[in-house]
């Protein structure tokens, strides 16, 4: 069974350490938010310029002097603080994030990614994406094994235009959790959805896939 | 008042000197922390052939999407173009010259435009479509692209709070690209919700020193929502 | 508390990891917003072959001057050194290396490091001792010249407030190169007046967010005046 | 009879403009604030991090965590700014102070200026000079015409290790009010001391100099 966009959340949420600022993608990524394990405190950056990043405010709180990157309203934490746009991306570009989850259309063997855009369709732009997967220590991306045909996503060389060169090392899908040994030019499959198969996984693939020899089915 | 009093009393005023073909840099995120009366200014002025540089540019009529019903924007500069019919449809067309760039170089270069550093080393976006033809360097085993610093004729900006000199403080996430934008033009104009007199800011808490801001105007602003969300109470 | 609590309870553990030939990045402007008292542990640290990153090095006995007393210090990187004896002897005896940087440049190179800018080019200094051996490039009709970013080892820091999460706020003319020193190091301690709780300090005019400190401590300061220069009243 | 310090001083503030933001060095230039003409507000940048220096303080205002760039205590105006020391000179560099005014050792005909080294004696550092000169929009150096030996500082070509290269176009001596034509590589001499003749002037200039129409003998 391939999991639910809530188990993808939940699995990456798992993997959070207490005390961790934390930058959350549109999309899948903004679910993990909601699936932090009780004890562990995180702190999410909103890279048009918060850290501390509430839930989304009441209809009484809603103020447009307080948006996210998504330019959804919102709260701010006990604890928060606001800097401008510069600021905001000298701590991501610095590498004072301590992790980054993100989605992509497409992943390779070389840490390769691309997210931002599909020649021949509507560029919306980048926006802070490009500065997200050069700048965090610690970024997983998010993401569907294959594509709506069935095509894969995890490939040998991205076809669409990069986001980030060399920049991914961890990759949640649907079916696995995987990392990639960019020395080696290949993946590494660590861990298989409930009844996925290890060999399931590698043959819905295109880069290179060894598996690991502790591979597991994971916990959800 | 003295020679650092930089209130001006009108719109007009404010936007004294924009002509076609100058560069506008344009404070804001999304919708938020914009210069909405500014950019009616802009628009009420005419001036064609613009270059304007912002993160973004704004809705189908509202924020700088304004500028485009005229066609008055002949380049836009910005990380995200979404959300905006009009624009599609004049960059589609080969009306309107879009540069997209990620958006914390697009931050870094409007600050080193203000700070008097003409380029600059970063990874982002090395490999990509933005880093082609561009210097790559290697530092620490990691190659870099060199950007290069912007500047602009006029800097438009929103802030919250400023006194009669210039010095002025954001209120919350509407402080996004203003600060920097309002270094990097040659002419910094600052519209904000309320003018106080010197003094009653704390100098030690100034976001923008009033060195920066050459005309400042108090102005009423509709502050437009683009994504309310919310939860229940 | 939470992961986010950055207070330690002693000096020894605001300290701990510094070892023979780090890099210390010091913040302060003369003996104004030093860390006196993790300068103090340094010593009491005994620890040797370092380099030290400040715009000055104290005076003799008082602020950095006091690790040139058991030849802590290797290297220092500053843009003044004057008004210490001490310091004098050992650079002209090459005990000591300086490398004397330009304030303004040496700020940027601290904001860089901290910001992953590896690299900027700069006109200060061109033509000069200081650029010598340095790339030039001509931007806009003038040369500039290749300055590479700092980053330390260690960070150590002096504010005036902060809360447990290390959100801090600089006093006056105290504020100085702390904020860029905080960014630059791989360890950021913080030394403050007061230590508050979180949501006291107004997330809107934070001055050093507390992502950037790993390590703070409350302490007790001399605040040592290099110049009393006082009117009559 | 050659300009006392104080006759330089009011010299270079009666051109300083109504609105102004200028850093004054240490020595001559700081004593320019004490003759800055009524009517006119200038606001003084301190390189250390503030805007709207004011006088220094009373005993009991007495403050360490409020001094400038000489290191002295001082005080703030009505309408000041503090900021950080990248902010200072993002400031000064940028080309955001209007006016500088500082000493120098030599200046010469192609605008360099020397003013923080002499090799042999001890280095205490350039401190922000560099940064200023490089920066400032429009750069006064006060001087003696001449060292104590008699030697001209206002040189063909600097002797000493530079401060700046081509920065610097106006030079307020003791003797004369000199520009600096870089384009010609000579001086231009507006304005004399009372009681100086220009031929004095040239005699003790060592650089090419040639005298203004329009030469006068300055007011004080």
């Amino acid at each position: 069974m391939s999991l639910t966009r809530e188990q993808m959340a939940m699995r990456v949420a798992r993997t959070i350490e207490d005390g961790s600022y934390v930058n959350l993608g549109i999309g899948i990524p903004t679910l993990v938010a909601n699936y932090i394990p009780e004890g562990r405190e995180v702190m999410l950056q909103s890279e048009n310029g918060l850290l501390g990043m509430g839930p989304f405010p009441t209809e009484d709180e809603v103020d447009a002097d307080y948006i996210n990157a998504g330019k959804q309203t919102i709260t701010t934490v006990n604890g928060s603080s606001i800097f401008s746009s510069a600021e905001s991306f000298a701590m991501i570009r610095g590498g004072h994030v301590d992790m980054t989850a993100l989605g992509a259309f497409e992943v390779d063997v070389n840490g390769n990614i691309a997210s931002w855009m599909v020649p021949g369709k509507l560029i919306k732009g980048m926006g802070g994406s490009m500065d997200l997967v050069a700048g965090a220590k610690n970024i997983v991306c998010m993401m569907t094994h294959t594509d709506k045909e069935g095509n894969s996503k995890l490939l040998k060389q991205c076809k669409l235009p990069l986001t980030g060169a060399g920049c991914i090392r961890r990759v949640l899908t649907d079916l696995a959790f995987v990392e990639i040994d960019i020395e080696n030019s290949r993946y590494i499959l660590r861990e298989t959805a409930p009844g996925v198969s290890p060999d399931e996984v590698v043959s819905k693939t295109e880069g290179e896939m060894i598996v690991a020899d502790d591979v597991r089915e994971m916990d959800v | 008042m003295s020679g650092f009093d930089k209130v001006v009393n009108s719109y007009e005023e404010a936007m004294e000197g924009l002509a076609d073909g100058m560069t506008v840099l344009a404070g804001g995120f999304g919708l938020s922390g914009i210069p909405e009366n500014l950019i009616n200014q802009i628009k009420k002025l005419g001036v064609k052939d613009l270059t304007v540089v912002s993160n973004n540019c704004g809705v189908d009529g509202f924020g700088l999407g304004i500028l485009l019903e005229d066609k008055q924007i002949k380049k836009m500069v910005a990380s995200y173009v979404g959300e905006n019919k009009l624009f599609e449809r004049q960059m589609m067309s080969g009306e309107l010259e879009v540069e997209l760039t990620p958006q914390g170089t697009l931050a870094e270069k409007l600050r080193a435009g203000g700070a008097g550093i003409p380029a600059f080393f970063t990874a982002t976006a090395y490999g990509t479509p933005i880093g082609e033809g561009k210097e790559v360097r290697e530092f620490h085993g990691r190659p870099h692209i060199l950007e290069q610093a912007i500047t602009g004729d006029f800097s438009i900006v929103k802030a919250w709070k400023a006194d009669r000199y210039g010095n002025a403080i954001y209120r919350g996430t509407a402080r996004n690209f203003n600060p920097e934008i309002a270094t990097a033009g040659r002419i910094c104009v600052m519209e904000v919700e309320e003018i106080v007199e010197p003094g009653e800011l704390d100098p030690n808490y100034i976001h923008t020193p009033g060195i920066f801001v050459d005309r400042l105007i108090q102005g009423t602003f509709e502050k437009r929502i683009e994504r309310r969300t919310v939860r229940e109470a």
